[in-house]
């Protein structure tokens, strides 16, 4: 589905990637650890061509897509979910929902991907009509992830989507990425610091540290490694 | 663990609070900072870290509470008062003063008459480097720049914010060494926020963990490492999820 | 340092004590235009110049001045004093003319007079009217034309015959509020009731202002329109649209109705529109003003308006001082000015020197003023009729 | 105060006395425009580029300058040499008003305020007619009388030019310029590293003003008048132009910009008359287009080794 | 008398939200501050006049004309000199937006001189009846003026509202990433609201052409009153451009008649200032 080979990215003329290279098979769900400042986002947004990398390719479903700008990645199915957002505040929930189905391939089924998305986060339909910016910070992030599936992309990229959340809300909201990712048969790329969350739910997980793939593996195996908690406790 | 840490209470905070348009950054914060101690400040991202460092040095005014500085009441005022009062600060992603040199950034914000930026420069391998602009430097070089200035301050404290983040294994090394350098040359007290366990586990004497915008641990490192609740706040809870 | 400070003493005694280059003396004798030509009443501007073009041509005939040719050059001073300023500044030092005519928005001149007396060079006026070009009695300004006061005067005993209560709306610059402060003056001394409200050149929505005179009780009968820029032709035509007119009469203070401008922009609106001019039918000419028109029409096809005859006769009287005190040295043409005995196209041009103050000291008299009144329109133009006298 | 600046201060000065003498008499009057335009820049120079405030309302201060010292001079019969210290000091205090004023808005918002600011300026000169003299303007002594008044003037303006620049260049190495530096640069920054940043983005502010009037002054004394033309939009366009050909926040930058811009004004205008501000503009716009950086991308485009020199050159 | 001032402040009004309803969309998807606006305000009305006198056109023609000539060449601006801004990035966009837009101010005036000559220029008037509106005489232009206003504004209201393409512009508005993931081609977008800008500039120079009439400087006027509307209803917002230019035009009457003609234009001015100072969001923005 996703191929990474070598991608450099430079970033204020800080290097934040060195030479990354992973692969994604089609409906699998897998996940990016490591510590803040890894280069977790820069990867996000370098596949989602937001970034350009300076060596190094992206394919797409065997497509290269490391010269493309961010609004033709979007045509093609691959939807990241930023950190921050990125939401319209003066727009209701409604119009950013509609938003995401933007590119032109992707208006055809908008009704049933808003059903879905309703479906997936009540709460919104609730307050559809209300404006974006007065919601709060655990129905942003839904409106975040609903948003990316109203383009019914083929992949959806997630950047710490549990980020200073409350625990009830990031539960409802990683249950929705189980969801999708088992129901609408989309492939998952999903990068988190709590690592415990994103390997209870991934089947497959990279360690992403000052900019380098550390390790790799199967979610179960990644959960019971010592490096890990070594890493991010110091015990 | 170079120094033997005096108790003397040089910062204190009483029941901090601080929201933003009704939203809670964090509530009831309560700290203690000793002199001459490097002092870790940790959580998760979005803890409310960042927030309490913009609190102490000023930026923002706290919603609730009062923080003193060397027994006198310091919020409320603006932080260049702060600054002069002795406090230093520097920023995550650094912000030299680009358009000026290296030595312009320095000279800015010393006190007039004390003339000693070549050791302070020396610290950070810049002195060679002291005609060119700021924005000439690299990511790290910039990092150092900005320490060095804030040190040109002479404070009492210094705030650090994340400051080996996005920095590789040598580079992170060579930070170290200056931190420990800086604490034990300049006599200072510092307050380190910061994401890379390893790093803090190694120089910190006390370490506070924010989580959720809750001091929700407190103690030296060994303490903090065998935490349940930090372990928690780090690794999450355990969520049971109906997996088919 | 203390070199460099020696250095630049050094070179500062030396410039100063060392004698200018001089500029050389040319084989033509040049005469300045400076008048709008981009902006600002260019039209009439352009008008200038094609007469002084004319007048100089006629003398060249003639075998020049002095046994020179005359020479014109022009500057565009834009309408603007500070762009009249320099131009006329920049036409002295760079051209070395023996005299400045063509000078046109009252504004600018004022700030002109004080540059030419300064620079001991004279010019010359011809349809500037504020008094108070001429009331400083420089011995460098001298105007062959009418003056605010003196229109005034002229056009007020047919507002008294007519009207009771009168408005004026005026330009904000000198020759507008000039004029409208000596009506204003004289009228109130007949007992007339009169209102005033000023704008800025540049307006092109009066709709405020005729409000405002709209709201006035008793209703003002006649609006006086003391204004030279273009965006004037507007008045009359707001005016009717917020009904004020026709019911209210409309008096331009000048003939700038007859300009195809006004057309354009009124169309059959404009019948009715009443203004005062010095142009008539009924307007005596000399012999020399009669050959002037031929040629005028002859090289332009279309006859010349009246501020056009007094152009010309400032060139002839100063081709006439030139050959009298055998000099063409600006200085003294100045001087030689003040004992002028021309017979114009309009009649007998002196400078005298009157007794007390006011503007009369270098002007010349002899006007006399005509109020006309478009009453039809058709492809070609308006058709007018004289009302007074 | 460096060695080159000096050198480059005594060129000027050099210059500057020779070239009445040597070129024709004309050059006077564009010369002592070059100079008004130098000192005005000057301030907004130390305005936007040493402090960083976007002030689209620089011109109303020489309009300020102008009027205060003309008017004075008309009512109190003011010399035209207090006038210029006149006319600089309430331009000044004005600028502290308005700088007081501007502290809570940035950028956009920032721009947009000072331009209101200028316009409203303009509007007051254009409605009081009776005081000012409305678009006709006010008459204001000249400097000096006689036939050699202009020259002499001259001289004022090139002597008034100067001091401004040694002020700029003063201010460029004293802490006072680091200070605004440190404020245009990061003023977050500059706040929490103990630099009252409220108390120097005012004093920026209202120094620039302050020149800004002492230029309209010399500008109303030199003409012997002065007329809204100075404070409208078009003549802040040639401020910023000025600044940015020359390159902003340096110490050269607006006298470079000043008589490259007059000059080139002049020569065009001799050759197309009446197409000078339309070539004018094209330039402009192709400047801006093609180099953001001023003379200064130009000398980096040539010679990266040249720049580097260059840079040596102001900050050694 | 009032009443007589509040419907002549409305019409005015309905103008000046045309111009300035331009701007904050250009504000909006752009962020760029443009002192051309009012360029293209003239270039409307010239071209209205020509297509007028030279090719006879009524004003349903001639408005649409002038609208097309001056979307093609704001989207040809936008193309060559403005998309540096954000193709590239670049460090002070503000600066250079403002210093560029002041030369195409420039050049756009002198070559209008030269093009269009310095003279005075009136089209025909598009309406020559006058109408009567609850009794006050108001001239038909100004009526057609308004009425057109008011139909482009709250047309591009709900283009904006309601097509997939306005949608774009108004994301693009609050937040430029967002926009860019969701595949809004914003290089492309820019060109088009540029030109729609200046398309509502010309059709407001277009539409009071027989009214204020039309020479190479009349551009600076309504570019003041353009970004008079856009900060007082808050920068990109099209409701608030709208109620900002009727608040605009009918204060400017009142004040001109109740208080001085001469400080007509300072009122705008100062509520201007007032807005920024106090409440730099505008009429309906939130904080």
């Amino acid at each position: 589905m996703l191929k990474i080979e070598n991608v450099n990215v430079f970033y204020d003329g800080l290097q934040a990637l060195y030479s990354v290279s992973l692969e994604i098979q089609v409906e699998e769900f897998v996940c990016i650890l490591g510590p803040n400042g890894a280069g977790k986002s820069t990867l996000l947004q370098t596949i989602a061509g937001m970034l350009a990398p300076k060596q190094g390719s992206i394919f797409f479903e065997n497509r290269p897509i490391h010269g493309l700008e961010s609004y033709n990645i979007a045509s093609l199915g691959l939807a990241l979910i930023p950190e921050e957002g990125w939401l319209y505040g003066q727009m209701s929930v409604e119009e950013n929902l509609l938003m995401g189905a933007y590119p032109k391939s992707a208006r055809k089924n908008i009704k049933r991907q808003m059903d879905f998305v309703f479906d997936l986060f009540p709460v919104l339909f609730d307050r559809k009509k209300q404006l974006a910016e007065t919601l709060s910070g655990g129905q942003r992030q839904m409106v975040a992830v609903g948003r990316g599936l109203m383009c019914n992309p083929k992949m959806l990229l997630l950047d710490e989507p549990s980020l200073g959340l409350a625990p009830i809300v990031i539960k409802d909201i990683l249950k929705a990425l189980v969801r999708i990712n088992k129901e609408e048969k989309t492939t998952i790329l999903l990068t988190e610091q709590n690592i415990f969350h994103a390997l209870k739910i991934s089947q497959r997980g990279y360690l992403l540290e000052n900019g380098k793939i550390f390790m790799q593996g199967a979610s179960k195996e990644l959960l019971g490694n010592k490096h890990i908690k070594k890493n991010y406790l110091g015990v | 663990m170079t120094n033997t840490p005096q108790q003397t209470s040089l910062l204190q905070a009483r029941n901090l609070s601080m929201a933003f348009g009704g939203l809670d950054v964090f509530k009831d914060i309560s700290l203690d900072i000793f002199e001459h101690q490097i002092v870790a400040l940790i959580g998760p991202n979005g803890a409310g870290k960042t927030t309490l460092i913009n609190c102490i040095t000023g930026v923002y005014k706290p919603t609730e509470g009062n923080i003193a500085f060397q027994g006198k009441p310091i919020s409320g005022l603006r932080p260049h008062q702060i600054c002069r009062a002795g406090i230093g600060r520097t920023y995550q992603i650094p912000r030299p003063f680009m358009n000026m040199t290296v030595l312009q950034n320095l000279q800015v914000c010393a006190k007039p008459g004390e003339k000693d930026f070549r050791r302070l420069l020396d610290l950070a391998g810049l002195w060679e480097k002291r005609h060119r602009l700021a924005k000439a430097l690299t990511f790290q070089e910039r990092r150092l720049l900005e320490l060095s200035r804030a040190l040109s301050v002479n404070p009492k404290l210094l705030l650090l914010d994340e400051t080996i983040a996005g920095l590789n294994p040598s580079e992170t090394k060579d930070m170290m060494t200056i931190l420990k350098r800086i604490h034990s040359e300049f006599k200072v007290t510092i307050l380190w926020v910061e994401h890379v366990m390893s790093a803090i586990m190694e120089t910190a004497h006390h370490i506070f963990c924010l989580h959720q915008g809750a001091l929700i641990a407190e103690g030296s490192p060994a303490d903090i490492a065998n935490n349940d609740k930090v372990i928690e706040a780090y690794l999450g809870e355990e969520y049971k999820f109906q997996e088919k | 340092m203390k070199k460099s400070v020696l250095l630049t003493a050094f070179i500062f005694i030396l410039t100063v004590f060392l004698p200018p280059i001089g500029a050389m003396a040319g084989d033509t004798i040049k005469l300045g235009v400076v008048t709008p030509m981009s902006t600002g009443d260019f039209r009439s501007g352009k008008i200038n110049v094609q007469t002084v073009e004319l007048a100089v041509e006629q003398i060249n005939a003639q075998g020049g001045v002095l046994g020179k040719k005359l020479e014109v050059v022009t500057a565009d001073d834009e309408g603007k004093p500070a762009a009249g300023v320099i131009a006329l500044k920049r036409m002295i030092a760079k051209e070395k003319v023996s005299a400045v005519v063509g000078l046109w928005h009252s504004s600018v001149a004022v700030a002109q007079e004080k540059v030419a007396t300064q620079m001991q060079v004279p010019m010359m006026l011809h349809y500037s009217w504020t008094d108070d070009l001429t009331a400083g009695h420089s011995d460098y300004v001298y105007r062959v034309g009418p003056f605010n006061a003196e229109i005034a005067q002229l056009a007020l005993p047919y507002i008294d015959k007519n009207f009771k209560n009168i408005a004026i709306l005026y330009e904000t610059n000198a020759f507008g509020s000039g004029f409208a402060n000596y009506l204003e003056k004289i009228a109130k001394a007949k007992g007339l009731n009169v209102y005033s409200i000023g704008y800025p050149q540049e307006a092109t929505d009066l709709k405020p202002q005729l409000l405002q005179l709209k709201a006035k009780s008793p209703k003002p009968e006649l609006l006086v329109i003391a204004a030279v820029y273009e965006a004037t032709n507007l008045i009359p035509k707001q005016a009717l649209e917020i009904g004020l007119a026709p019911e209210m009469q409309i008096l331009c203070s000048w003939d700038w109705p007859t300009y195809p401008a006004f057309q354009e922009i009124l169309g059959d609106k404009g019948v009715g529109v009443t203004y005062a001019t010095f142009e008539s039918d009924k307007l005596k000419l000399s012999p020399l003003g009669e050959k002037f028109k031929k040629a005028y029409k002859a090289k332009y096809n279309v006859v010349p308006p009246v501020f056009a005859l007094f152009l010309y006769d400032e060139v002839m009287i100063l081709a006439e001082t030139m050959e009298r005190i055998k000099s063409s040295d600006p200085k003294d043409v100045a001087a030689g000015l003040k004992d002028t005995k021309f017979e114009g196209t309009t009649g007998l041009i002196t400078f005298e020197r009157q007794e007390g103050p006011g503007p009369i000291w270098n002007q010349w008299m002899g006007h006399q003023l005509f109020i006309n009144k478009l009453t039809a329109v058709d492809g070609k133009g308006y058709k007018r009729e004289q009302i007074y006298p | 105060m460096k060695k080159n600046e000096i050198i480059v201060a005594v060129t000027i000065i050099v210059l500057g006395l020779i070239a009445p003498k040597v070129l024709p008499s004309v050059w006077i009057t564009v010369l002592s425009m070059a100079f008004y335009y130098a000192i005005l820049t000057i301030g907004w120079n130390i305005i936007f580029g040493y402090t960083g405030l976007f002030s689209y309302g620089h011109a109303a201060f020489p309009a300020i300058g102008g009027y205060t010292s003309a008017l004075l001079a008309q009512h109190i019969g003011l010399s035209p040499f207090l006038g210029l210290l006149a006319g600089a000091f309430i331009a000044g205090l004005l600028g502290i008003v308005i700088g007081l004023l501007i502290l809570r808005v940035h950028g956009f918002y920032l721009c947009l305020v000072t331009w209101a600011f200028a316009e409203v300026v303009n509007v007051i000169i254009t409605a009081e007619h009776q005081i000012t003299g409305g678009t006709g303007g006010l008459l204001a002594p000249t400097f000096f009388s006689g036939p050699n008044a202009e020259l002499f003037g001259y001289f004022m303006g090139l002597g008034l030019m100067m001091f401004a620049f040694l002020i700029s260049i003063l201010l460029y190495h004293s802490r006072w310029g680091l200070n605004l530096f440190a404020v245009r640069d990061d003023i977050d920054a500059a706040e929490s590293m103990g630099i009252k940043t409220r108390f120097w983005k005012v004093f920026g502010f209202a120094f620039g003003c302050s020149l800004a009037g002492l230029a309209g002054a010399y500008f109303a004394h030199f003409l012997g008048l002065i007329d809204p033309g100075i404070g409208g939009l078009d003549q802040m366009g040639y401020v910023c132009l000025i600044v940015i050909i020359g390159g902003l926040g340096t110490v050269y930058g607006p006298i470079l910009g000043s008589f490259f811009v007059v000059i080139t004004k002049e020569l065009i205008s001799g050759y197309a008359s009446g197409y000078s501000l339309l070539i004018f503009s094209v330039i402009m716009i192709l400047a801006v287009r093609f180099l953001s950086g001023g003379f200064m991308e130009i000398i980096q485009v040539i010679s990266p080794r040249l720049n580097n020199r260059y840079l040596k050159f102001v900050n050694k | 008398m009032l009443l007589e001032l509040i419907i002549r402040g409305i019409t005015i009004g309905l103008v000046y939200a045309l111009m300035g309803v331009g701007l904050a969309l250009l504000n909006g998807v752009m962020r760029i501050i443009n002192f051309a606006h009012g360029e293209f305000y003239m270039i409307g009305g010239y071209m209205a006049y020509y297509a007028s006198t030279m090719l006879g056109f009524q004003f349903y023609f001639s408005v649409p004309t002038a609208m097309i000539i001056t979307f093609i060449l704001g989207a040809v601006v936008e193309k060559l000199l403005l998309s540096p801004i954000h193709t590239q990035e670049m460090e002070k966009p503000m600066d250079y937006a403002l210093i560029m837009t002041f030369g195409l101010l420039l050049f756009f005036r002198q070559l209008a001189i030269k093009v269009f000559g310095p003279f005075r220029h009136k089209p025909a008037d598009y309406i020559t009846s006058d109408v009567y509106i609850l009794g006050v005489k108001i001239s038909g232009n100004e009526v057609l003026a308004g009425a057109v206003s008011a139909i482009l504004v709250i047309g591009l209201a709900i283009f904006i509202k309601k097509t997939w393409r306005g949608r774009g512009w108004r994301a693009t508005t609050q937040s430029r990433q967002g926009a860019k993931i969701n595949g809004v081609d914003i290089g492309k977008e820019s060109w088009i609201a540029c030109g729609v800008a200046c398309a509502l500039a010309g059709a407001a120079g277009a539409l009071v052409a027989p009214i204020f009439t039309l020479s190479p400087t009349i551009g600076g006027s309504p570019l003041v009153k353009s970004y008079e509307v856009m900060a007082i209803g808050g920068l990109g917002s099209i409701a608030g451009s709208l109620v900002a230019g009727l608040m605009l035009g009918i204060t400017e009457t009142l004040g001109a008649f109740y208080i001085s003609s001469a400080y007509k234009d300072a009122i705008g001015f100062l509520m201007m200032g007032f807005f920024l100072l106090f409440r730099p969001q505008g009429l309906f923005g939130q904080k």
